[in-house]
Formats: C-alpha cells, structure tokens, sequence
C-alpha cells in the first residue's frame, strides 16, 4: 500500500505514531483458561490486535489413514473475523491464510514433543478477532500459551513478535498502519530458553546489517514476552487453586 | 466435578432440578459488553453463563437490491468457529450456523428493527449494508439465543461511519444507526414432557425437540421456528407462546 | 419485497388476487407412483408450485462411520429447478435450501419409526418444478406421500400447509405474490391424528391472538389434506391392484 | 416380475429379442407434453418409455460475448436429479451431466436451430440469454435423446417476454423464438457385436459403447459422440451413420 | 466465433494459412521419457499445439472402496495451462476439461488390457502447456506414448489427430484459427492396427458422404502418426541402451 | 541403479558428501530456455538438475487496486500438476502451491524488480495486469528456487502487447516488460545439523527445516522464510544469510 504523501511514521523525537517509542512494544495482555470447551485457550492481545486461541487434544485422529504410527499430527487453522478489520473480510480462507496456518503449524511442530501421542492429532484454533498488524504473532503467543493451558509437553513456551523498518528506523511491533506504510516487516518466534528460531518470515527491503540488528532486538524482546507468558501461566494456576480450596 | 451425562440430565428433571442448580424457566447469568472491537462499527460480547458469542458490525457501501431501491440492506453471517466446540469442524458455514445466522436475520428483518429506509445514500445506485457478524467463542448450549441478543445490542452500538467524496472515511461518524425496537429470541426446549428455558449444551443434547419464538417490544411474534427432530402437540403451543412473550420482557429489560 | 403501491391481496368482497376465499387452498393434485426408479414417489401441486418427491430405502449407508447403531438415518434435499421461479434460479444449493432441506429432515425424523432400521438411510429428495409460493408444504405433503408408497412404517401421514395475513386478513396456502407481500407467513405441517406438529415456521408480524387463530384454522385444513393423501393412496393401490390382475 | 439381469439382456440379444419386447432398432414410446412449467417461457416434459425428462427455458437478459457482439446467447445446463436414480447423489454436476449438457449444446448450437441474431436488444450491449435446463426426474435409459428431444420441443415451445423500460415483463410476450430447424440426436449402443437403439438402463449397463450423432432436417450431421469405453469398428462406421439419418426422421416427426 | 469479413482460411490455390495443404499436419514433434518422477512421459507437438503427458502406474488405489475388483481403472486428467491460450486461462477444471477428460478415459479404457491389473489405478495426466487447435488429439497421441514407455500393456497404440472443413474443404489436423473460423471440426483417434475407433467427437455441419471422406482421410493420417510414435519408441530405446551400455 | 533411501542420504551427509555428487554447497546444473510458450508474453522453461519449471506470463486488461490507482498489478499462480509429482493430486493449489506462489509473488514485489508505475494505461481505470502462472513439469527438489528463477526470467522475456481501440493485439508488441533488478531466492536445507543448497527431492524429504532467502541484484534481502518443522539455531543465521547473498551473485549470473 502506498503511504499517502506527508505521512510520517517517526516523528522527529523517535516516537512513533501511538507514541510508542522504537524498541517499545504496545501494551500486551494476556488471559488464559476462558473457553470452557476447548483443553486450552488463551486470548492475547498486542494494543488493538487480539487473538483467541483453543486447543484441542491430545485426542485420536479419523479417519485413521490420516495418522501418524510414530508421532502425533498438528492441526492449525488462523482464521480473521470478518468484522477484524477496516472493511469487512468475507469469511473463508483464502491464500494468506492458508500460507499462515501453514508457517504457525511448523512452528508448533518444531515445539511440541510429538512423539508422545502416536496417532493423535492436536487441533490448534486461532481467531483474530480484531486486527492492528502482527496477527500471526499475536495468535502464536496465544496458540503457546492454549498449548501450555492443555498440557501439551513443549520444548519451551513459544514467545513471538513483529518487527520492521519504518521511515528508515528499525523497529519492533509493527501496527497496521506501521505494516502498510513501511519499508520492511518481519515475523518471528523463537524458543527462548533453547535460543531456536521456529517461525522467520520477511518481506521488504533491509541490509544483511539492518536484518541482524532488527533480529537480536526481537530475539531480547522475546525473552521477555516469555516471562508474561510464565506469569499468566501461574497466576490462574494460583486463582484456580485458590478456587477449588 | 460431578460426571454430567445425559442420564443424569433426565434424573434430575423429573424431580424438576437443572444440573446448574437453576429452576426450569431460569435462563443463566447473562453479561453483555458493547463496544469490544475496535475496527468494527458495533459490536457486542453476550455471555449466557458460559456460553460466549461476539458479534461484530461491519457498514459498507452496498447496491440495492432492484426491488428495493430504496432501503439499505442487512446481511446476516454465523461461523461456528472450531474454537467453540471440540465437534465444530473448520469449514464453510453448516446447518446449524446457517440457520442461526438465517434465525436472526429474520428477527431483525421481521421485526423492522432498522429503520433501512435511512440507510439509502443514493436511491437505487448506493445504500449502507449492515452486516452482523455472528462468532461463537464458546459453546455451553442455547447459541441462538445468546447470537441474537448480541445482534441486536450490537446493532444499538452501532455508529454509521462518514461518507465523503465517494469514500468511507472509518473511525469517523456520521451518526447511529437508526434501530428502533429490541427484538428477542427465546428458545425452550423439550425434555421428556417438560420444557426448559436457555438450554446448556448438555440438555440440549438431551432435548428432543425446541421451539424458538422471536417476540417484538409490543410483544408482536416476527419469528418462530421448531428445531429438532421431536414434535410439539398442538395443545402445548399457546402456552408456550405466552411464556416466550413473558420471558422475552425480562431479556429486554438487560438491552 | 415492497407491494406496490396501490396493489390489494384481498378486494372488498374478501376475494384474493386469484379468486379464492380467505380459507380456502389453490386446487390441490396428487398423484403417486410416478418413478420407476424410486421406492416411493409424488407429485403434489397447490396451484402453480409443483413438488415431486422421491424416496430412496431404507438402504445401507456407507461410509460406515455415518452409520447410526441404533436407528436409521434420514437425509433430504429441498431443491428448486431453475425454471421454476420468475427469474432464473442458479443452480445448486444456496442457505435458504439448506435451511428448509434442515426443517423437512427434522419433520420426517419426527415421523418416521427410525428405530426399525438401524445402521441404514432413508433418502428423500424433494425437487420444485414449478414454484408459486407455499413450496416446503407442498415438498413435505409429496415426501409424506412418497414414505408412504415406499412401505415406511410412519406414526401417521404428514399434512403441511401455509398461512399467513395479508392485507390485515388471516389467510390459508399462501401463493407467491400474497408470500412476497404479505405481513405474515407460517409453514406449519403435523401429523393430524395425533395432533402433533412437525414443522412450524413463522416470519412477519402476528399478534398471539392471530398466530393462534390462523394455526387453528391450518391444523384444521391439513386433517382435509390428510383426508386426500389416504384417498391419494388408496386409488392407487386399487388401480395398481386392477392392473395386476 | 422376473428378474432383470445382464446376463438376461445379453441372452436375448443372442437371440435378436430385447427384455421389453422391442426389435433391435425400435425406440420406445415418446410422449412429449409442451408448456408444462407455469413460470417457464418454455418447457416441455419427455417421456422415452418411463424415461422422464423435463426441459424448461428461461429467457434472461444478458451481455453479448465480446466476439459476438451481435448474437443471443445459449446456455445449456443439466441436472441429473437424485429423485431419478438411487445411483445419482445430490451435488455439483458430475461428467454425465456435464457430457449431456454439452451434447445438447453442441446440437442446438451447431445446428443453429435458433436464430441468435435476432435476439439482440442493443448490439454489444444487452441481448437475450436462452438457458435451456435439463432436469432428469427418471433415469430408465438413453437420458441423452431425451434430453435432446425436449430441449427441441422446449425451444419450440418459448416465446419472449416483453422488455420495456430496461425491465422484462414475465407472462407478456413479445412473440416466439425464432427457431428453425428441429434437431435429433440418435443414440446407439454396442452390446457384443450388436447395435441397438435407444437403450434402456439396464441395457446401457452392459454395452460397451454408445454412438450419439445428432442430425438436422436436412440430413446434415451436426454433433458426432462416442461414448464409452469399448471401440467401433471403422467398417462399422456408415451404416450407424446411415441408420442415425433415417431413425432421426422418424422421430423428428414427432416434434 | 464469427469469422472476420472477407477472412480466407484456404486460399485460391488450396494452401492453408500457414502455409499446408489440405491433406497435411503441421510439422510434429515427438520426444519420449523426459519427466523422471512418471513411470512413463511424452511430449507431443503439433504445430505450435504442445501437450505433455505422464502415466502414473498401474499402483494400488486408496480408498479401497474405489477399487475394481477385476480390473485397473483409468483416471485421466485434460488440463490446459494458463498461458497456453490467447486470454489467460483460469486455472482449474470447466466444463470443457471434465468432458474432455472422460473421452480421453474412455479412449484409453478401450485400449488398455485392464484385467491385468484389478484394484489398481493407472493414472494418465496430460497438461496443455501451447494450445493452437488439436489440443485433445495431441495430448491423447502424448498419453499413448507415456502409456507406452510406462510399460503398460495395450491392444495397439493409439494414434489421434483432428480433420475439419473450413471454407468448403475438408482439411487434416485443424489449427487454432480454423476450429474457430471453420465449418465443422472432428476429433479421432483409433488403433490403427485393428482399425477400431476409440475418440470420435464432431461439431458442425457436414453431409454424411463429407464426413466419411473426412473419416478416411484422418484414418490414414492415424497410420502414419503411429509410425512416428514406434520410431520415437525405439529411438529412445536404443539411446537409453546406448547410454546404459 | 542404487536404492536411494533416506538412511543413504543421511549416511552420505556425514561423510560430506551427496547422492549425486555434489559438494554441500553445489547447485545442480541449471539451463533456462525463454520464450519457450508460443501464446504467453513471455515464458521460461528452467530444469535445475531434473527438476524442470515452466513459467508463462500473460498480460491482461486489468483494473488498479483502489488504493494504487497509478500501478500495474502482479498476480502470481503455482501449479504443482500432478504429472509432476506421483504423491501430487489434481484440485485445487495445496498449502505447497499456495507457499510456493505467495513467495514468488513476495520476491518480485519486494524487490520492485518490476516498475509497475509504467504499465498504467488509464489512471485508477486501466492497467497492465502480469500474471505469472508457475507449472511444475517434474519434481525432482528445490521447486521454489527454479520457480523463482523461472518467474525472473520470464519477465526479462515479457513484451506488452499492443493495445488499440481499447482491445489486446496478441503477436503484436508496444515493448518490452518494465524490469529493473534479478533477484533470486536461495534456500539451504538443514539435515541433521549440516545445511546443504539446492536439495533434491530426497533430501527435502529427510531435512527438518529449510531456509529460503531472497537476494537482489545490491545484496539487499527482500523475502525471507522459514519453512517446514524444525528449528533454525538463532546463531546459524547470519552464516546462512551470508551464504544466499554469496550464492545469489553466482545464479544471478545465469539469469
């Protein structure tokens, strides 16, 4: 999309257009266990973009030429709603979101340890519900945390963010608008403790210099999204327990 | 947790005790926030206990349909996202979603709740479309009742966005939408030979048969429709009518 | 769809746009047997909607996990030609059939003794030739038919007819333009021995006391109907009987 | 009854007998009924033995191909309806339909049995569409001349609805398709070293091919087809030709 | 498609437009074994009209309920590219392609000895990549050849060409311009050592005597493509011979 | 021949070395051949090894995106034919396709190898839309680096049509298609804890990741993506990224 003529997306001081300044992510919120139905859910939100994600599973697979005989399989779908962004989406997938689903998928394969349900299939479900750039990271950080909400036995929790240039700045956590009008953007996701990239896509134009920078800024960012993750974790672990006293 | 199984739904209602604790008539705890997306027009978050359903209004510039020429349109969506229930499949729209979406549909559309005459931008060439959008989250049962009281409280928080030069300019507002009723939806179901109000997913299962009745603010009917593979005896019918007019006061009363 | 102006359903004498009396249906026609292939066929027509029905079984179903252990299972298809309607209709199945397909289904479940046939299917294919209103009565009143012919034990013949109001009148089997202008219409159809309902419908505006007066009135009007389905049948068997011999 | 088999059928056509009493090249009785569907502009209901056939024809405004600007167009469209054989599933046209559909196509259009050119309303603009629908209610065989011999009575049958004011006017018209010749298919089946005509199902079971050629008034051929997975013998090819040209007067007569 | 005014196709002295006479093919090319990952592959050109085709088997098919309990079945696939045509083409099957794809089936059907492979598949792909005319007769003439060098078992080749009759003449092996612009066009194929037919399609207008004289024509022209393809057979052989040596 | 089995490849891999020879860091041959599709605009037929792509372009009469009213459009499309392939299946673009297309299309847009803004013919009306159709002719590994190549050098092969009279003159040409940079997609495959370039089909099939950069002609990265379920140490990157810009120079060579 182009930028309309004028437009900056850093003003002079370095802060950006929802004042944030460059190495500032928006404000993260994080809930966990608020779907009844689902062996795990989580519901992230990165400013205006929130993602739900349920999980189900471990649970059998049919029709049974569909399993694996050694390890469990990974279902994923990333789905918008249609009322998530600016004009109104038609419902259904389409060729982005089946690129999506496919890249998230990989990264929770490349984390759960699959080998331990053979034949079983975990479904993993996100719905963006209201969309302001960074979707997909925003629903692998809610997908981690469902993940973890079930019981899936993972390598390490999967922390994830966005990053890009814009007006020439590298900087973390793109918006919408921050999408649409820069110069490069990048999705990422690592295992943080392992130091593992499970997710890396790129589109734009960066130096090999700019690329490296950009992705050891995302890669600390990470580490700490990690331990909101941990946070939320045991805090409804805490109110659950002292529900059930 | 106790084990809920169907059995044990049918023990307790013949001592006349819902597994909730609630008495037959009793319709859960219901939440409802507007206002929950920002990229939409309207929308709404209706909790029915534990049942959650998110409804997201979109206004787009639209074509009149030629023997309407003069009226916006309404266009009424439901995905039963695969988050909701460990049953829902990803895909396109089913039975279930598509006749709840096309339930709701009719009770806005019936009951004239939107004034579409006011949404028309140029007669005949370009009208506002009003779609509702209907996500389930979370499926703990009565779905079509928890999907139209979002509808409808969504639609009341439902700004029309500005038109200028041929373009929507979002987040800039023209005004409300122009509604003018509360239409309600209520489903009883029937278990055995009794009847319940506000099913949760259980009794639903249990339930042979449910009658959905969608009543107006002058307790004027707009919508019915029997669900379900039981039948209803004809004597029943009126007093079933009286009581969806009666419970349809107390839902519209949280609008 | 908006009545133009000026335009009456109902004259000053009581009279509808084609001649009838505020109680009284089109000319009814049924005829059964007509499809060779079938195990139980009709064609039903109210005025100018014409349904044919056809039923297939009980027959095995496959694939096997659609099976149900204990009962049969019924499956329909409510489907409109594309020259049955003012203008064309396009092919295949669009939400409005898939709804009714849903409500006829659940009507023959209620009919039907399911528990007879464990594991099989029971397939009912109603197809609209010609449609001038009042199409799902008509389809279900030639699917009741059809069971009939093809020897499926029913707790009794389904009746189906509409109503609705028009011009401020309670009328009885709406036609096509008292359907588009009218204020009220309701599909209704019941087993009229048992007075039991299987399909009840309703869009527009009634009050209680009107709801209850026009159901009274079709409850009354689909025992006549069910009176022609036995006759239907019965002339059938004799001439079919008479042929045999 | 006695109970019908392939083997049944392959044993009397060792003896030149068919299972309904025909002689190898005899048609069963045609019954066409014309102006059947109320809403139609055309429509005629075939019946080849019990083969049931109904053909309708709307007539709808369309934009002209952009290579023909000053020509109607066609569209032919079948629908293999499950209510014809427990065979036939409900769902998008599978290659039978799609075969039919385009062999009557091919009939009416290289016949060119309508004259397009003068179903032109405004030249490259706006012209009639004629949507002939094929609807199999009976499958006993041979659906193929069926189908052909109702699209032609169909088309025989259709008048033009008014247009005035950019708007058709179902139910007046503004005169008759302008038709011209009346086209016959001809569909012959292998079974062993034997041909036969007009096939019923079970007969259509055991043959090994099929050869449909469509022929015009004037013994021209306008659509060839083998169907089918068996051969013809080149030798063969002549009299099927020869026998197609004089079967087709004989049921052009009935048209 | 309507001829342009005063368009010739064939002109005072019997030469077609590019350049042949009536009686010719367009030059053809034939190359064997060029796809590794097919049991057998073809390519095929006539004239600027390019098909390559692939064989797939005899292999086991899945789901079993598919399977043929005394034979293998033929699945064939007829796809035009995008860019083989004067208008990009959209991808996915048409109407066209599905009943083009099931004369193919059947003329291989015919042609295959099936009973020697029951409850396998043989899959028979053919891609359009150019597309001048002919396209059906150069993807079958590609698939006999793949069958071939897959070393499925045949009756005889099949051999395949198009004849047609464009301004008044009958003429062999029609290009783009003329199925367009002619009278009638027929697609053939057979086995030319039995002189047995398995393709015949025909559109337009022709007299019986024209279309025999037409028939004869192109089965002569058959003979000489099935000598084409045994030498392209036999070459390749002896190259591969040659290189395994 | 030798049995190839996976064990096999990985067994070589320890030694350094590969099935065909190749050192760890070696393309296999590659030979494009352009303007090889006589209808497209442009074309090119690369076989990297024996894996061999066909990319046609055509150019299309299109209409702007509303929010870039003065640029030509880019609609890339994969299909992965099932001759190519035994495992492929005919239908609609897989997740394979879908991956394959949206990088090639990310490759080209990114890099601005084409300059859309000299195919406007009309402003916000009328534009030059590319369509670059990707077709797999045989499997044999590293689709996507030959289908970028392929798509690369097809558009240095592309000539605009004429255009006159508001209508496409095919064969007759205005120029040559607008580009301007060679970017090329490089990807590395991780099996076991070694990265190897180019892999064949096999050793797709063992690797657990691979990494796919996309280089211009001034080293600048414009696609980057990570593909398939392993993991990628984060103090690998920088070596792999070196890697592709080194090894994109060489096959910018070939282009």
């Amino acid at each position: 999309m182009k930028k309309p003529e004028g437009f900056k997306l850093v003003d002079g001081k370095g802060k950006r257009i929802d004042g944030r300044g460059l190495d500032e992510t928006r404000p993260i919120r994080m809930e966990v266990g608020l779907l009844s139905r689902a062996d795990g859910s989580a519901k992230v939100g990165f400013g205006n973009t929130v993602a739900v994600a349920a999980v189900f599973g471990p649970r059998a697979l049919f029709p049974r030429h569909l399993q694996e005989v050694e390890e469990c399989i990974i279902r994923t779908r990333y789905n918008m709603a249609p009322f998530s962004t600016e004009s109104r989406k038609s419902p259904g997938t389409d060729r982005r979101s089946i690129e999506i689903s496919k890249v998230l998928r990989h990264a929770i394969e490349a984390t759960v340890f699959l080998e331990e349900f053979p034949r079983a299939t975990i479904d993993v479900y996100m719905e963006i519900i209201s969309s302001d750039g960074s979707t997909r990271c925003t629903a692998l950080n809610a997908a981690s945390l469902a993940l973890a909400l079930a019981g899936v036995p993972m390598r390490d929790l999967i922390a994830s963010c966005t990053g890009g240039k814009i007006d020439g700045k590298l900087a973390i956590d793109l918006n919408g608008k921050e999408d649409n009008y820069g110069e490069a953007d990048v999705a990422f996701a690592m295992l943080p403790t392992k130091r593992e990239i499970v997710l890396l896509q790129m589109d734009g134009e960066l130096t090999k210099e700019e690329f490296m920078t950009l992705l050891t800024k995302m890669a600390d960012k990470c580490n700490k999204i990690r331990d909101m993750q941990v946070k939320t974790i045991k805090e409804y672990y805490k109110k659950i327990g002292g529900e059930l006293e | 947790m106790i084990p809920m199984s169907e059995e044990y739904v049918l023990k307790l209602l013949r001592q006349n005790k819902r597994m909730d604790g609630r008495n037959l008539l009793d319709y859960r705890e219901i939440k409802i926030e507007t206002g929950v997306i920002p990229k939409a027009e309207g929308s709404a978050l209706v909790q029915l206990g534990n049942t959650k359903v998110l409804v997201g209004i979109k206004m787009e510039i639209a074509t009149p349909f030629p023997d309407m020429p003069d009226e916006g349109i309404l266009i009424v969506n439901a995905e039963f996202a695969p988050i909701a229930n460990p049953e829902f499949e990803p895909g396109p729209p089913g039975e279930e979603a598509t006749e709840t979406a096309r339930l709701v549909d009719r009770l806005i559309r019936e009951s004239k709740m939107i004034d579409t005459s006011k949404l028309v931008i140029q007669e005949g060439e370009k009208v506002w479309g009003v779609f509702v959008d209907i996500h389930i989250l979370n499926d703990e049962g009565n779905l079509l009742d928890a999907s139209a009281i979002g509808a409808v409280a969504a639609l009341y928080n439902t700004k029309i966005p500005k038109y200028e030069n041929d373009e929507v300019i979002r987040g800039e507002y023209a005004g409300n939408l122009p509604v003018r009723y509360k239409p309600v939806m209520i489903t009883m179901a029937k278990i055995g030979d009794k009847y319940i109000l506000d099913p949760n997913y259980l009794e639903e299962e249990v339930a042979s048969t449910k009658l959905s009745v969608g009543i107006r603010d002058d307790d004027v009917i707009c919508a019915v429709q029997k669900r379900g593979s039981g039948t209803i005896k004809f004597s029943e019918l009126e007093g079933l009518i009286d009581l969806a007019i009666q419970k349809s006061k107390e839902i519209r009363s949280l609008l």
